[in-house]
């Protein structure tokens, strides 16, 4: 286990490229639903601001 | 030839229920082959006999490195459709593709950064190939500030689409014109490894990583393509029954 | 000459997120006026800006002689005249050199021609001076010098009295009959009616 | 008809039967051809000729900058012939597309304010052609004096003059390129406020080949061998963006007026 997380010496280089990698997995999985829930706020702003006029 | 097949497929509604239904069919063979990928990746593959370990950050760097060119072209064609056919859909996959490139250029150019360090003795090396990664980071942040630039959604789409399609004729270009700079400036990178066939137990584990974040990609486009799909209807009645929901 | 008509089906526009147009149609035959009225913002410089083909209308279509304006735009443009409610003047060079060019790019224009439309338009004292100079009224009788020389089957006229006195509104009122006469067409958006009565005139009231 | 038209005459009686010439003249010419598109694009051009020289504190913008860029420099590293000599190509290269870049906000700008852009998309000429000239216009105002200035800031930064008509030449070539290039980006910035930089960040990424050519081309030049090569993929590029470039161009402008 010890020799697994030290990577033959790279561990510097290898963990820190992995953790970035999976930063930016997960930040994109973050930011899709994000950018989903805010365009059905908006959507549901403007029904409301059309049902208004009518 | 009759297209009214097409164009019930790229109706808003239909692309907005598909996307939903489709999603978790890419979202979880994603997951499963990137699990299974780091795992023969990290554990299974064995040392590299030049690069020890440090090789595995080809596990990351690779697919990174793929996912930006492949998303960047899929941008282009989806825009280029819009531009042509004026398809509303194909400009919201165009402006859902940005983002996640841009996202995994970077992650593509800092994994090269840390493979650069054990390999070269340095961070960055005006290798060609980062070097024309960063030039594409930056092809990606023109076309996503030209995005936010322009308030009319329609006009967004259209002229991001031009850059789109300027953008995926000038990569080649400029891919060739910096190795060839490259070329006259230094002998051949340490990294350009003469490359025999990979080992099998290297290779399937990065052909799984290649898949699964392809897979993860169509995913993430098929939740980021509800939303810009949502954006670009006006007062379509399923957008109630959608938003209700 | 073929029988030339401006005919719109079933035109919806947005104006940012609000629906101006709901399904707008009318035909303009030869010698026939349209003038489209409606408060400012409510969509009149859209609407011309659709009929001229440079907005992509969401729904229905423009024609023009029976054929779709998209189909081929370069020779719609060449038989429309469209001038917006700013003259497209610049301001270092006269009215004339403005004219020149204006006018050139689209057919050629001698010199005796120039000067008589200027001189119908009263420009004959200011003609040589450079636009920077004019008045907002003088930029727009340079425009309707433009339209005298542009005697092309289709003018769309945004405003084209604004800034005017009332012999230049005259003048506007001439021009606009004598292209009627001619057999020509005129859409015009105004946000009070003609300043005369022009006969064989459509009205379309653009909801505020 | 002649009723009416005698009215105008009265309405304006410094010119009695002006109208009326204005009239037949028009109804001679509705059988006549329009404008050839060549003819369109040469007036297009003539206009934003006279345009630049009748502002003339514009036209000298791009080149004190690129003046100054290469004052910039000795002033920065050191003031050794030898060593600035190496680094002319990179000098001149950097100050030229910097310099062609800084012009580029305004190449539609007016246009697009005052409605020419408009009339022009609507004249039945191409607009392709319109564009082409409209940059052509751009390179023989910043483009073309930024190369004849070229081998001047060559010299100062010690470069030998058997080199100047060689680096003139491919800044020459290479500044095409560059308008073609910036064109597009100028065209699609339209109507954004505040796009200087936004344009910066769309053209110089676009423009890297140019730069790389052109600074090789340059540094042949500077030690006295051929530069064909580098001239020729130069060319090439400059070929390719007139093909294209003003096409993409009128796609962007009609994008914007819409």
């Amino acid at each position: 286990m010890r020799e697994f997380f030290d990577m033959g010496g790279y561990a510097a280089f290898v963990w820190p490229a992995y953790a970035v990698t999976l930063a930016v997995v997960l930040l994109n999985i973050f930011w899709a639903r994000r950018a989903l829930a805010r365009s059905c706020a908006e959507a549901r702003r403007r029904l409301q601001m059309q049902g208004e006029r009518r | 030839m009759n297209w009214s097949w097409f164009h019930r497929l790229a109706s808003p509604p239909h692309v907005y229920a598909l996307a939903a239904r489709l999603t978790p069919w890419f979202a979880w063979p994603a997951a499963l082959c990137i699990l299974a990928g780091l795992w023969g990746g990290l554990v299974l593959a064995p040392p590299d006999y030049q690069q020890g370990d440090g090789f595995r950050i080809l596990y990351v760097h690779a697919p990174s490195a793929w996912m930006s060119l492949m998303v960047y072209v899929t941008m282009a064609v989806s825009a280029a459709v819009g531009l042509i056919w004026r398809i509303k859909v194909a400009h919201a996959v165009a402006a859902s593709c940005a983002p996640i490139g841009a996202s995994f250029t970077f992650a593509a150019l800092v994994t090269g950064a840390l493979w650069g360090q054990p390999m070269w003795g340095t961070y960055w090396e005006w290798d060609p190939r980062l070097t024309s990664e960063l030039v594409l980071l930056f092809l990606y942040l023109g076309y996503m500030g030209l995005r936010a630039g322009i308030e009319d959604t329609q006009r967004a789409d259209r002229a991001s689409a031009v850059l789109a399609v300027v953008g995926v004729v000038n990569v080649p270009i400029i891919h060739y014109s910096v190795t060839w700079w490259n070329s006259l400036h230094q002998a051949p990178s340490v990294m350009r490894l003469a490359k025999p066939a990979m080992p099998l137990p290297m290779l399937v584990p990065l052909l799984l990583m290649l898949l699964g974040f392809t897979l993860f990609f169509v995913a993430l486009l098929l939740v980021r393509l509800r939303g810009e799909v949502l954006a670009r209807e006006r007062a379509a009645s399923w957008i109630r029954e959608v938003v209700s929901a | 000459m073929p029988d030339q008509m401006l005919e719109v089906e079933n035109l919806h526009l947005w104006r940012g997120e609000r629906h101006v147009l709901r399904g707008a149609r009318f035909k303009l035959a030869r010698g026939g006026c349209l003038e489209v009225c409606g408060a400012n913002g409510s969509g009149k410089t859209t609407l011309l800006r659709t009929l001229c083909g440079l907005i992509y209308p969401e729904e229905g279509r423009v024609l023009w002689n029976g054929e779709n304006v998209r189909r081929d735009l370069p020779a719609f443009h060449a038989a429309l005249a469209y001038v917006g409610h700013e003259p497209p003047l610049k301001s270092d060079l006269t009215p004339r050199e403005n004219l020149h060019y204006w006018i050139g790019v689209r057919r050629p224009v001698g010199a005796a021609e120039l000067s008589a439309a200027l001189t119908r338009v009263g420009a004959q004292s200011w003609g040589e001076r450079l636009v920077r100079t004019l008045s907002a009224g003088q930029r727009r009788r340079v425009a309707l010098a433009a339209l005298a020389l542009l005697p092309v089957p289709l003018w769309l006229l945004d405003e084209p009295t604004t800034n005017l006195d009332s012999e230049g509104r005259e003048l506007v009122g001439d021009l606009i009959r004598g292209q009627l006469e001619r057999g020509g067409m005129v859409v015009e958006a105004v946000h009070q009616g003609l300043p005369e009565s022009v006969r064989n005139v459509t009205r379309l009231d653009l909801a505020a | 008809m002649n009723g009416r038209e005698g009215r105008v005459a009265e309405a304006f009686p410094a010119a009695p039967g002006a109208a009326l010439a204005v009239v037949t003249a028009a109804a001679a010419d509705r059988s006549a051809p329009g404008a050839t598109a060549l003819e369109a694009a040469r007036l297009a051009l003539l206009r934003d000729l006279q345009l630049a020289f009748r502002k003339r504190g514009q036209l000298v913008q791009p080149l004190a900058f690129f003046a100054m860029v290469t004052l910039l420099f000795p002033l920065a590293i050191s003031p050794e012939l030898s060593r600035l000599r190496e680094l002319a190509p990179a000098v001149l290269w950097i100050g030229a597309l910097l310099g062609s870049l800084l012009a580029l906000e305004f190449l539609f700008r007016d246009d697009a304010y005052d409605g020419t852009l408009e009339q022009y998309a609507l004249s039945g000429q191409s607009l392709t052609a319109l564009m082409f000239a409209k940059t052509f216009a751009h390179w023989l105002l910043t483009g073309l004096p930024l190369a004849l200035m070229a081998p001047l800031a060559a010299l100062s930064l010690g470069v030998a003059t058997t080199a100047l008509p060689g680096i003139l030449l491919c800044v020459a070539v290479g500044t095409v390129a560059l308008s073609l290039i910036g064109s597009i980006g100028a065209a699609l910035t339209l109507g954004i406020k505040r796009s200087g930089a936004l344009l910066s960040l769309l053209t110089l990424p676009l423009s890297l080949p140019v730069l790389i050519f052109g600074a090789r081309a340059t540094q042949l030049a500077v030690h006295g061998a051929s530069l064909l090569a580098p001239l020729e993929l130069l060319g090439a590029l400059a070929v390719l963006g007139i093909t294209l470039a003003p096409l993409a161009a009128a796609a962007a402008v009609r994008i914007s007026l819409e």
